[in-house]
């Protein structure tokens, strides 16, 4: 590398905690056994994932036996889906997300959607908010279950998952919450929720990446999505990542403790204020994207208007600044982010969309660092840009 | 896993040439759409059927910029049927290869440049 | 831990490499990106994928863009069968499977059984052979699928895989092995193989747990098995867990140059021959399952009749040696290893068998521990055992 | 993950008392299948209604061999009435616990010197 990075792209992925890998080392090292081993050198990789399980279940107010460790949010989001699904087939086979979920549960629905299922994509407001009358509104004797987003990735809108939660459970779906976006940054209590299922990845938590989990309630049946051995009480096979696991549990524990520190927390979301008030005070025509208040305190999006989003991140990266953008154009496609979209924002202004995402390892100098370049970069950009140049002639 | 751009491509969009409007063109090309997030303008001034002149303006991506620029750079000084050969396929050897997804920007300075020439001719007549 | 371990169970899972952790470490550190970042610290990230799949490929004698990562060998086995199964129900549902293969084959087509495919699972000679005579005759014309393993874990067994893939190749389905306890024992060349998928698990060959890869052909399309991003080509979603692929990839490439350190690879059969020969020599009226000839070099099952697995076991682990056992006792079931009744082993005798499994860190120390007890513990625990005290008796 | 035994089970196992034939016995308990994996062979000497001596055979797990253990040790001494009420509940108690699936290799025990006892008044009619 050699070159400073300004990382404001925690929620693509977050770097490991130094705690987790030193959690995880032994499980490379002296500790390598299979924890089905019948041995006593199995006790301490057996030990590890109870440990762990222990941790994960105290960091979401959950029983440890409700937790299957996975791979990640992706196959979370996918066993929790179609688990329900095919176990609830002779209840129906309706279900209900949101428009602005992550491809992990959109592809999910669309894929059951191909097998017989049917789907309704809840629509959000401009700020990206599913209104519970809405979901109440989409609710049948046949749907079986209902999965909306804890946060946003792309804007950082929390929803109010609760209310989701007791409207589902009133009409007698199981619900579920992809929180994979929320750990870490406000504090997740599966019982006041009163929810039914929620994924976790570790990787955007300070965990290691290749590691997730599922909550799961006490009695809600799912079918298998990966058949053979007897692992995690039989509901997920595969010989347990014993390293990943111990570090998902310690990413956890420091996870828990992080957001009792409130100051931490505070000053995290000053850094991501102060951002966003030096962005609108120095580049005009800029809006801010997501909700102001129901948001997750590290994300910022914004569009600036008239130039794309992929100009921007690369002319950022030039300065070592790392952040993402809701321009189709990053990923070469021509569809710009269904999040946005789903908000409201026209075609244009998406693909001028950035976002920056802080985490506890985030400090002013990044701030400093992108209200140095940031306005110069979308002054050249503009400058070069049809749109701006015939608007601004228009004035 | 995200797309990669060849040295060149980020080369060309780094120092980049010939940006901006002619006031005074003599022909102007405009292609793309903003639904698809890739706008490209191009501008030429034309003597003696040699482009003297041209220019960019682009909304888009890295690879629409960087195909605009070095496009806009291999025109000048060449005869209107000279430029006409300017291809995309040509554009994306010189720079080294583009992601296949996009493809789609290099054909905008292509298409540029030949809208911007057939706007001088129509103008001609 | 404190005492000594005689570790004798490579087949459940392997030391890793500390090579292998050292090409892991920087991904846990400074290279935290997520390869899909468009900013260049995505760049190291990335790059680590593409050398794993360079390591991973050559080792399989296959072209990089044939090596899917995935989680573990478990999951490479669902999404080869459930992969070929959904993606060819046009051409029919049948597939063919033996009667030894791991669960995650085993319980896979058990699953797709009850989905409305249809399974037939080959037989097996005593030593746990698949005749390729019997294959063809079973070979159908809605023959979507064969799978039958390269070695099996429990016995070591290793099946004629090119005959058995050509077999299947003329019939036109499609042929699978689970590679899982081959690799590193025996050189893999898919294309000499002739086959269209192969499944590998990271941790079985000094790699990091919760790894694993599947070979899939060019050519070869597959249902996806799990939904969300564009991770992998399309056929695997989900953020690229990159400490743990660039772990695999090293494991593969140090795999690929200890095979070709004939030495150490004969050292490891010769460690395992003279536990054979010091077993059959000292402990009377035992029998060696598996094949004497093809069988992985690292593996030796033997039952020692009238007595139970899971007790010897736990002698042995008084010792400080760690092996496993064909008993069902080891896991509170019934009925005791699927494959030594699949090989015409008697239940009781099978209640007997015990495998001990070497890798490059075994010695010879190894040997002599288990020669210096299990002599005792065998006499100790027949001595009480009332079919052995009758045998004697009747003798 | 594999079962996992109580230390108590395991000192029990280890240290394992009466394990053996009695050749004179005056009443046998056999019980189990050894397609399952467990056999148990329980042998009792009886002296005016009251267990002198007890040993067993067994063919089978860690909690078959240390049950089989500590029911002769718990019976040693009582009287047959008193010997009977020594149940597998009893037995997994002082044990510790057994994991669930191991309860069946309790059962054996109880099973054992019931058999043993009814064997022996079996002869005594
Ligand atoms: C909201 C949300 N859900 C699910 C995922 C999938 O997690 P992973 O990529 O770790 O499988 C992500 C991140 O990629 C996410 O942001
Ligand atoms: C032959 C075979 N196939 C598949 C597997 C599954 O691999 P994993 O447990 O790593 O998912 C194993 C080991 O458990 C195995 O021995
Ligand atoms: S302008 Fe959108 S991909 Fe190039
Ligand atoms: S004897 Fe088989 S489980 Fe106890």
């Amino acid at each position: 590398m050699g070159n400073k990075i300004y990382y404001l792209d925690n929620n693509a992925t977050t770097k490991t905690d130094p705690a987790v890998l030193e959690a995880m080392l032994p499980y490379f090292g002296e500790e390598y056994a299979n924890p089905s081993g019948v041995y006593s050198f199995a006790q301490g990789a057996k030990k590890a994932i109870d440990d762990a399980r222990e941790q994960a279940a105290s960091f979401l107010n959950a029983d440890p036996k409700e937790i299957v460790f996975t791979s990640g949010g992706t196959e979370s989001d996918n066993m929790a889906i179609k688990g329900i699904a095919y176990a609830n087939t002779d209840k129906g086979r309706h279900i209900i997300t949101s428009k602005i979920e992550h491809h992990a549960i959109l592809n999910t629905c669309k894929y059951l959607e191909k097998q017989g299922f049917e789907v309704t994509y809840l629509p959000v407001d401009k700020y990206g908010i599913v209104d519970p009358g809405e979901l109440k509104k989409a609710l049948r004797k046949d749907t079986v279950l209902v999965s909306i987003m804890y946060a946003n990735n792309e804007i950082g809108t929390i929803q109010d998952i609760s209310t989701l939660a007791r409207v589902t459970k009133e009409a007698g779906a199981y619900f579920h919450t992809d929180a994979v976006q929320a750990a870490g940054k406000t504090a997740l209590d599966v019982k006041e929720l009163g929810i039914d299922m929620l994924s976790l990845s570790g990787h955007k938590f300070h965990g290691p990446k290749g590691t997730g989990l599922l909550y799961l309630r006490k009695g809600v049946r799912i079918h298998s999505f990966m058949q053979g051995g007897h692992h995690e009480f039989n509901r997920r096979a595969g010989t347990e990542n014993v390293p990943g696991i111990a570090g998902i549990g310690k990413a956890c524990a420091i996870a828990a403790a992080h957001l009792a520190d409130n100051n931490d927390m505070k000053r995290i979301k000053a850094l991501r204020d102060s951002l966003e008030k030096g962005i609108l005070e120095k580049i005009p025509d800029v809006q801010v994207n997501g909700h102001p208040g129901k948001r997750v305190d590290n994300t910022l999006n914004v569009s600036v208007r008239h130039i794309e989003g992929e100009a921007m991140l690369i002319h950022m990266d030039f300065e070592g600044i790392c952040a993402s953008s809701g321009s189709a154009c990053t990923s070469g496609s021509l569809e710009p982010s269904h999040v946005l979209l789903a908000c409201g924002v026209d075609h244009e202004t998406a693909h001028g969309s950035i976002r920056f995402s802080f985490s506890k390892y985030s400090s002013q100098e990044d701030v400093d660092k992108v209200m140095e370049v940031l306005p110069g970069i979308t002054q050249k950009l503009r400058s070069m840009s049809p749109m701006w140049n015939e608007r601004k002639k228009n004035r | 896993m995200a797309l990669s751009y060849s040295p060149k491509v980020m080369d060309q969009f780094k120092k980049m040439t010939n940006n901006g409007r002619i006031e005074d063109a003599d022909g102007i090309g405009k292609v793309g759409n903003p639904v698809c997030g890739d706008v490209m303008w191009i501008y030429i001034k034309v003597k003696d059927n040699i482009i003297t002149e041209c220019k960019f303006e682009t909304f888009g991506c890295v690879a629409a910029i960087a195909t605009s620029s070095l496009g806009t750079e291999l025109v000048i000084g060449k005869t209107l049927e000279e430029a006409l050969e300017v291809t995309d396929k040509r554009i994306i050897d010189l720079l080294g290869g583009l992601p296949k997804e996009k493809h789609h920007c290099s054909v905008l300075a292509e298409d540029g440049i030949r809208k911007a020439i057939e706007d001088y001719r129509s103008k001609q007549k």
